[in-house]
């Protein structure tokens, strides 16, 4: 279905979602940076950035999140499960390629065994993507099989037409269903076919020369050259919107305690840290060279699709100024010897 | 780590049981204290029968955990430790929690006193949970004593312990040893001289050669710890060589200052620049007083070396000692370290001689109004006066004295706030020495209570007023004044309610006792602890009555309070006793509660990360660094190592660590974060 | 829908001190009804959770055959091990599982047995060495070689009396050298040299290993010289795994997930993993 | 000023007092600078000079990758040259193994970041070599240095902790901060052991609060103020102004500066016997 | 003198943790005892061998464990039976405390004072007068306020609930 959404009948959009129960995340000015966060009303939005500061990710999987608690008694324990956790909500203003990190990741919450906290957030929550008219030079969401206006993991997408002019394609039954409920709001679709402003990603890197490259270059010295400035920390495995991995600890005092799923990170050196001290992957290129296999090898072979968006948040973040695309070129550059 | 713990809470008699409801505290800790397997209570635990009751239930149920919920720690840690220890259980996992001093005896609400008794043993076997098992560690032990102060207490130490075959050191700070007593007449209540008792015992001291003797000295430092102290020892320069010289006393007979204020007469008696204390003295060669002699007073005007300045060199010129003269001007301070096993603090009293702070006594006006010390010197035969009673003021014999009694003493607005417990005696002897020197004379003596409680005490004080005839007047004297050449002291007398005015030649103020001008900064210097009027503290008055707070530190005599002269000897045997008992053992057992920086497997071996924050707050310099070796001989990495033997378990570095890599056995991170953990407030 | 990371509660019933800082629990499901549901095989794992201090990951040390209670053997170490050994009988922890994948004692039917394990990995191999025994016509000789650093570390020592008196097991216990006592019987040697002593017949035989990396590294060479094919040897990795489910990344060597396509793996199927554990 | 860095590190390269350079090269995009290291003579044309050299390098001193290069040649700021006077008395270093070539620096960052605005170390107090002229450090006034703590200190209380409480609830514990801090040097943070877990590894508020003042405090003393954990923090919490506070307060009661003498005792070390106490009852 | 029996019904109880060194204000705390002078029952001790030894992380697991008031007190300075345990603690607080204060934290909450072994009555005097003074500024509300991990978080920027630490 397609439809049209003014510019100023955004209020009357936020104010309706509040209407039918919906809690709304945007896109939000918070001093230097842009993040997504719940707002009240329309105006708070802010839709002249390139892309947010954090991920859509924190609102399926968050960066702290309790599976468990229970209390103690001398040797009783009761254990409760945490419900509530899916609020009904829309994220008004994603990207595309944090979109599409959704379906990415459904697969490995899916994989044999379901993952209620993931799934059940998966349901609540609707995605309305805004395609995006401006890029930055970080931004390569078209070398990895992605458009600014891709339609994948999005519920209803909105491409500029005008300059207030939105047109509003709904892309899966549940965003045909909140058009439905909020049908005053939009109006009819534009006649004739409507200047899409997209703004156009040149491919930095051919995908398909990645995979074989990694197959048998998992002895390289590119991985410790590229990775001497790295500094170890989490900060691009936490901004990006596929990376999943958590770590399960316990938080507690004498008699009561909750089971906290947390953010890990490969790039971490505890993440594989033996208790005996022992750890499989002892240096800073060992782990990069796990991120890179993992998102463009690994994951592939496992469920078939790239682990990254090419959101390029990981390289904007990065303290160290480690570029990934960059990364992938001298990949595609060495696989071409 | 403890699983099976047994709770064991004490009645004490009623002071626990009174307001805390004991059995409901152990119940509780049985129902909700995770690890509890056994609890009890009793009514006396540190009984033999309680104790005996601790080892039978450590046995019986296979305890590896105690907490007992009684007295303070510091009353019987040691003895439920010990228990244990007998039982077979590791002693340190053993924990105290105070119900008494901190909850029962300050909480009568007995609710809120049960409520918070049920938190204290919580966060006890919360930590006893997390105990790990430590076992004493072996120190080598220094077999030589160090007493600090010459005077009766010092001296009878030091023969105790050289008796017993051990080396003593004695440090003085006067030019000879006696202290106090050496100044005083007669004694109570034996009536018998002082010097007769003392001189033996100082000569004893001297010619014993298990014992060296410093005098005209000072301690300069203490380090080191029980066995090993290292003690740093000032000999003040005494200008005279003590080898050479043989006191033939030729110097301090022509010595031309001799209008200098005697310190050992009080004041009363003059002495010369050169001089030995008094006759009897220990040793008996003379000391230079640099602060008056005339050749040190103009070298230093001049800003000369001494021997340069010729003002007078008679001391030098008449030392027959040849070929090298005993005098030496050039004589400088000298610093000598002395390796301790144990010390005995016997640094004594000092009297309150600023009497002038009792201008009503006329104290520091009249020059006839003297001090108990300054009227022992007037009754001593090698006093200013050679025994006879004179007045300062004209040397005329006093028809009439009044004793005033606790003067500074029971004076919490003025003076001290205690009983100097000595002068009721001294003053009641005061009266006979007076009656039998001056037949026709007249005592009163104006008191508040007389306080005789020794042996043959009582009828002492009341053969001073039946058989020498001196008149005792229960109340305070309001004010002296000078009428003539008579002294007018009025006063009230509480029993015959009237007011008493009486004309006197002469009036003694029984002084108080107080403790040294230095004794904070000695103390301090020691790391020992003094109460608020800076005598020393002992760590219990019956457990523990001389023993100082630093291990290996004892006291003994008026410098951990005033007492008399039978207690004082009394108590420097007891400390004598004490350091025979360290002594005695070839190596010690000293308290495992010692930091630890953390060992690991390779690759990582330490968290350490060697930036020896730890070294240089450690007040022991107990933290050595260590370089860990690869096979081939190359340093991995340097990381901090704690020496056992010096470390005092203070935890200093243990909280400066940033990353935790030390921890201090005992109070280590997870016993801390255990009792943070359990304090549920409810 | 039921969450994935809720464990069952279960009761200590039985605990034995095998070796300085070693312990096996046999646990009970505190809920029967969940106990009777449990299913598990050999070689599976599960990770068991001390409440108020976390979760760790250990094999089930029982054979699936005895019914009614699970096993698990660990060493103190790290802070959840600690908090274990806090625990007395009739304490409550936690249990999720069972996880990995399984020893296949189906393919190795009419065909001999060796167990080679080192120190403190012997568990893993004890519940698969139940599990055959308690079939145990369905295979041919059964040798167990175990080896540890001194006497008192090697582990289940009522049960290695068990193996050694009976006829139908071959078993070889070895000390490092030094371990030694005057009384040891056993053989004296490395694990790896004794196995080279014993000399297995590599025919129509598979071999299961387990043990320290180090072991590992060399136990693989001598067995290939003894002939023995690389998928005819088992092993089982214990890797650093977390959720036990596939879902928190952090067991992967190359693209294999541990928890998911492991614990147990033919040496052949190692081989072709990235050196990366 | 960039020929001359070129020409300094060819010329250590090549004489081989050291092994490799570590200095600053092209970012990824025109406004940003990235860390290299040049072990090869022919590759120092990749070191570049301009207002955009913000790391602190003395950060990989402390890695075990950038350690294994060999004895490395520092292009140091005057900031980051006091970085290695802590190092030196922290024992992490020892002199003869650092190689350092000295920047006059007049200030870096666009905007101008805030540590320059009060900068009194243009010309580096540590080096072997400088390049740039020599310019004369001047004294800065206490009250300048600390003029942005100012605004913070004034608030009330309640808003002071509704400001911190705010930021705090962003921080994602992904520890760039502390991985950045050339002076986090210790194997293991005390938020990764766990025996007992002293700060929550939780990134919820509480977790949070416990984990940036424990890491600020773990700095008093000692930062000198390279404003490094601020500029990489993802979700940008002003974290200077807590060591700012710290180094202010470590100034006023005892008169310490770090990393400007290398002889005075480490702040957090040592006493006085009149340290202030005017708040101890 | 205690104020056990005046206090109303519903009056808020403050909850103090002491963090006390072993030689001096422990033992000044027995000598309270054994002269059986009353004060309010509000405070949990934990005994530590120096103040030396204390370390802030224990008032911020204090704080998140619920305490509403921290006394830190140990021997005046000069008295440290480890010579300079105290000194260095009071360099430490010196900078802690401000980044507290900075932090928004009411330096009210936490007392530091010198209290020796003869000083019972000092002891006295600063519990009940810590007591009072934390009981007028009320629960420590927004400290354990800090929710642990509540449903309401699971999306990106947290909002306090009512979740207690």
């Amino acid at each position: 279905m397609e439809k049209t959404l003014n510019k100023n009948n955004f209020d009357s959009f936020i104010t309706g979602l509040k209407k039918q129960g919906y809690k709304t995340i945007a896109p939000k000015k918070d001093n230097k940076l842009v993040t997504l966060d719940e707002i009240q009303d329309a105006n708070e939005i802010s839709l002249d950035h390139v892309i947010t500061n954090n991920s859509i990710k924190e609102y399926f999987l968050p960066k702290t999140e309790k599976i468990l608690s229970y209390t103690i008694e001398k040797n009783k324990v009761e254990m409760k499960e945490p419900e509530g956790f899916a609020v009904k909500s829309v994220i008004f203003g994603s990207r595309p390629c944090d979109a599409f990190s959704l379906p990415v990741m459904d697969k490995v919450f899916n994989w044999d065994c379901v993952d209620k906290f993931w799934v059940e957030r998966r349901e609540a929550v609707t995605i309305v993507t805004i395609s995006c008219d401006k890029f930055d030079s970080y931004c390569f969401c078209t070398s990895v099989g992605l458009a600014p206006d891709a339609k994948q993991g999005s519920d209803v997408l909105l491409t500029k037409i005008s300059n207030d002019e939105y047109l509003v394609e709904t892309v899966t039954e549940k965003g045909e269903n909140l058009v439905k409920e909020l049908e005053s709001v939009f109006s009819d679709p534009p006649s004739g076919t409507p200047d899409r402003q997209v703004a156009t990603v040149e491919k930095k890197f051919d995908i398909g020369k990645i995979k074989p490259w990694l197959d048998d270059n998992f002895e390289h010295d590119v991985w410790d050259e590229f990775s001497h400035k790295c500094i170890g920390c989490g900060a691009c495995t936490f901004v990006c919107p596929t990376c999943h991995c958590f770590d399960i600890v316990d938080e507690c005092s004498m008699t009561k305690g909750d089971r906290v799923k947390n953010w890990d990170g490969c790039q971490f050196k505890m993440f594989t840290m033996h208790t005996s001290g022992h750890n499989p992957r002892n240096t800073q290129g060992m782990r990069w060279r796990q991120r890179i296999m993992h998102k463009f090898k690994y994951y592939v072979e496992k469920f078939d699709s790239t682990l990254c968006v090419g959101c390029g948040r990981c390289s904007r973040v990065c303290p160290a100024d480690m570029n990934i695309s960059e990364m992938l070129e001298i990949i595609e550059t060495e696989a071409g010897k | 780590m403890s699983k099976k713990i047994g709770v064991f809470v004490c009645h004490c008699g009623t002071n626990i049981s009174a307001t805390v409801d004991v059995e409901k505290v152990a119940e509780e800790a049985k129902k909700n204290n995770p690890g509890v397997s056994y609890t009890t209570t009793y009514k006396y635990m540190c009984s033999d029968p309680g104790q005996k009751l601790l080892r039978d239930k450590i046995k019986e149920e296979g305890l590896d955990g105690v907490v007992v919920a009684a007295c303070s720690p510091k009353m019987h840690e040691h003895t439920f430790r010990n228990a244990s220890k007998k039982a077979g259980m590791n002693p340190y996992h053993v924990e105290i929690s105070n119900l008494r001093e901190q909850c029962s005896w300050v909480h009568p609400d007995k609710p809120t006193g049960t409520e918070k008794s049920v938190d204290l043993v919580r966060m006890m076997t919360e930590k006893t949970r997390k105990d790990k098992s430590l076992n004493p560690i072996k120190v080598p032990v220094t077999k030589r004593a160090l007493v600090i102060g010459g005077g009766i207490a010092g001296i009878q130490a030091a023969l105790d312990i050289a008796d017993a075959g051990h080396e003593v050191i004695m440090v003085e700070r006067e030019a000879s040893i006696g202290g106090h007593m050496a100044q005083l007449s007669e004694t109570f209540p034996t009536l018998d001289c002082s010097q007769c008792i003392m001189t033996p015992k100082m000569v004893e001291l001297a010619q014993n050669e298990n014992i060296t003797l410093y005098t005209w000295s000072e301690i300069e430092a203490v380090d080191g710890y029980l066995g090993n102290f290292d003690v740093k020892i000032r000999k003040k320069a005494r200008s005279v060589d003590l080898d050479l010289c043989t006191g033939c006393s030729s110097c301090w007979q022509v010595c031309p200052s001799k209008k200098i204020k005697s310190e050992f007469d009080m004041g009363l008696g003059k002495r010369t620049a050169i001089y030995i204390p008094f006759p009897q003295a220990i040793p008996s060669k003379p000391v230079l007083d640099r602060e008056h002699c005339l050749l040190f007073k103009d070298a230093r005007k001049k800003n000369i070396p001494p021997n340069d300045s010729k003002v007078c060199r008679k001391c030098l010129d008449i030392c027959p000692i040849a070929p090298v003269k005993a005098i030496d001007y050039t004589q400088e301070d000298e610093i000598i370290t002395e390796k301790i096993g144990a010390i005995v603090v016997a640094t004594g009293y000092k009297e309150l001689d600023d009497i002038s702070m009792y201008g009503e006594y006329g104290g520091g006006k009249y020059k006839d109004v003297i001090t108990g010390l300054q009227f022992e010197r007037l009754a001593s035969a090698s006093g200013p006066s050679e025994g006879e009673i004179q007045r300062p003021s004209d040397g005329k014999v006093p028809e009439i004295i009044v004793f005033i009694q606790c003067v500074g003493s029971r004076d919490p607005a003025k003076g001290c706030s205690y009983c100097s417990k000595t002068c009721c005696m001294y003053t009641a002897k005061h009266t006979m020495l007076y009656k039998h020197k001056v037949h026709h004379g007249h005592a009163y003596v104006f008191y508040i209570d007389i306080r005789c409680p020794g042996k043959g005490y009582e009828e002492f004080s009341l053969r001073a007023i039946e058989e020498e005839g001196a008149t005792y007047l229960r109340g305070r004297v309001s004010r002296v004044y000078k009428k003539g050449d008579k002294l007018v002291v009025l006063g009230a007398d509480t029993l015959t309610g009237s007011v008493v005015e009486i004309e006197a030649d002469m009036v003694v103020l029984a002084s108080a006792m107080k403790a040294q001008d230095d004794a904070e900064k000695f103390a301090q210097k020691l790391s020992i602890q003094y109460d608020k009027d800076k005598f020393f503290s002992e760590i219990h008055p019956k457990l523990k009555p001389v023993e100082s707070s630093s291990a290996g530190i004892f006291l003994a005599g008026t410098c951990q309070g005033p007492k008399d002269i039978p207690e004082t000897v009394a108590q420097a045997g007891a400390a004598a006793s004490k350091v025979l008992a360290l002594l005695s053992a070839d190596e010690l057992e000293r308290e495992p509660v010692v930091a630890k920086v953390d060992r690991l497997p390779a690759p990582i071996f330490s968290t350490c990360i060697g930036c020896f924050y730890c070294q240089r707050v450690c007040p022991y310099g107990a933290i050595e660094s260590e370089d860990i070796k690869a096979r081939d001989g190359s340093t991995i990495k340097t990381v901090a190592r704690v020496n056992e033997g010096l470390c005092q378990g203070c935890g200093l570095c243990a909280a400066t660590c940033r990353s935790k890599s030390v921890e201090l056995a005992g109070f280590n991170d997870e016993q801390v974060y255990a009792e943070i953990n359990s304090v549920e407030f409810n | 829908m039921d969450n994935i990371y809720r464990p069952y509660l279960m009761t200590i019933s039985d605990m034995i001190d095998e070796a300085p800082g070693v312990r096996t629990f046999r646990l009970n499901f505190s809920d029967e009804e969940e106990g009777n549901k449990f299913q598990y095989q050999t070689g599976q794992f599960g990770l068991y959770s001390v409440f108020g201090a976390g979760e760790s990951t250990f094999c089930i040390a029982s054979s699936p055959t005895r019914e009614g209670y699970i096993e698990c053997t660990f060493r103190e170490a790290g802070r959840v091990t600690k908090a274990l050994r806090e625990l007395n009988i009739g304490d409550t922890l936690g249990f999720r599982g069972p996880y990995g994948n399984v020893f296949p004692i189906e393919k190795w039917e009419g065909k001999n047995l060796v167990f080679i394990a080192g120190g403190i990995a012997l568990p893993p191999l004890r519940s698969v060495i139940w599990n055959c025994l308690d079939l145990r016509d369905k295979y041919k000789d059964v040798t167990i070689i175990y080896g540890a650093k001194t006497i008192d570390d090697l582990v289940y020592k009522n049960e290695l009396k068990e193996w050694d008196a009976r006829d139908d097991v071959n078993l070889v216990t070895t000390v490092d050298p030094g371990g030694e006592t005057p009384e040891w019987t056993g053989k004296v040697g490395f694990v790896p040299t004794v196995v080279e002593e014993a000399a297995p017949d590599c025919k129509d035989t598979i071999a299961i290993v387990c043990g320290p990396p180090i072991m590992i590294k060399f136990t693989l060479p001598v067995l290939e010289k003894l002939g023995f094919k690389h998928d005819k040897v088992y092993t089982t990795l214990e890797n650093r795994m977390k959720c036990g489910l596939g879902k928190c990344g952090r067991c992967n060597i190359g693209c294999t997930y541990v928890c998911k396509e492991g614990p147990v793996f033919t040496a052949e199927e190692i081989s072709k993993m990235p050196d990366e554990f | 000023m960039i020929e001359e860095l070129r020409k300094k590190a060819e010329e250590l390269l090549k004489n081989g007092t050291v092994k490799v350079v570590f200095g600053y090269g092209e970012g990824s995009v025109p406004e940003r600078t990235r860390p290299v290291f040049i072990t090869k003579p022919e590759d120092v044309n990749k070191l570049t000079w301009n207002k955009y050299c913000v790391y602190n390098l003395t950060t990989y001193l402390k890695r075990q990758e950038t350690r294994k290069l060999g004895k490395p040649a520092l292009i140091l700021k005057g900031c980051d040259a006091r970085t290695i006077i802590v190092l030196l008395k922290e024992c992490q270093i020892k002199r003869e193994d650092v190689y350092i070539i000295g920047v006059t620096c007049d200030g870096v960052g666009d905007p101008l970041a805030e540590k320059c605005k009060a900068c009194d170390v243009h010309t580096p107090l540590i080096y072997d070599d400088l390049v740039g002229e020599k310019r004369e450090n001047k004294e800065v006034p206490f009250e300048e240095r600390y003029a942005e703590l100012d605004e913070y200190e004034k608030l009330e209380e309640k808003d002071k902790w509704e400001f911190w409480q705010k930021q705090f609830e962003k921080c994602i514990k992904c520890y760039a901060c502390s991985n950045i801090c050339p002076l986090c040097f210790c194997d293991r943070c005390i938020v990764e052991k766990n025996q007992p877990q002293w700060i929550d590894p939780s990134a919820h508020p509480r977790g949070n609060l416990s984990w940036n003042v424990t890491r600020a405090y773990h700095l008093a003393g000692r930062c000198i103020n390279c404003e490094e954990c601020q500029r990489v923090c993802p979700v940008d919490i002003p974290l200077n102004l807590l060591n700012k506070k710290l180094a202010k307060e470590a100034e006023k009661s005892f008169d310490y500066r770090p990393g400007y003498n290398i002889d005075d005792e480490l702040a957090m070390s040592t006493y006085k016997e009149d340290d202030d106490e005017d708040f101890f009852k | 003198m205690s104020k056990a029996e005046a206090k109303p019904e519903n009056q808020f109880e403050p909850k103090i943790i002491a963090f006390l060194c072993n030689w001096c204000t422990y033992a000044g705390a027995d000598l309270a005892g054994t002269g059986r002078k009353e004060y309010q029952a509000n405070v949990r001790i934990i005994k530590l061998p120096c103040t030396g030894g204390i370390d802030p992380l224990f008032l911020i697991k204090a704080f998140e464990r619920g305490a509403d008031g921290i006394l830190v007190s140990g021997c005046h300075p000069g008295d440290c039976h480890y010579n300079s345990g105290n000194y260095h603690a009071r360099r430490r607080w010196n900078v802690f405390r401000p980044l507290l204060e900075f932090c928004g934290i009411n330096p009210d909450r936490i007392q530091f004072s010198w209290i020796s072994a003869a000083e019972g009555g000092k002891w006295v005097e600063t519990i009940n007068g810590i007591v009072d003074a934390v009981r007028e500024l009320g629960p420590f509300e927004s400290y354990q306020k800090l929710n642990t991990i509540g449903p309401e978080t699971s999306g990106g920027a947290a909002d306090a609930s009512s979740e207690t630490g």
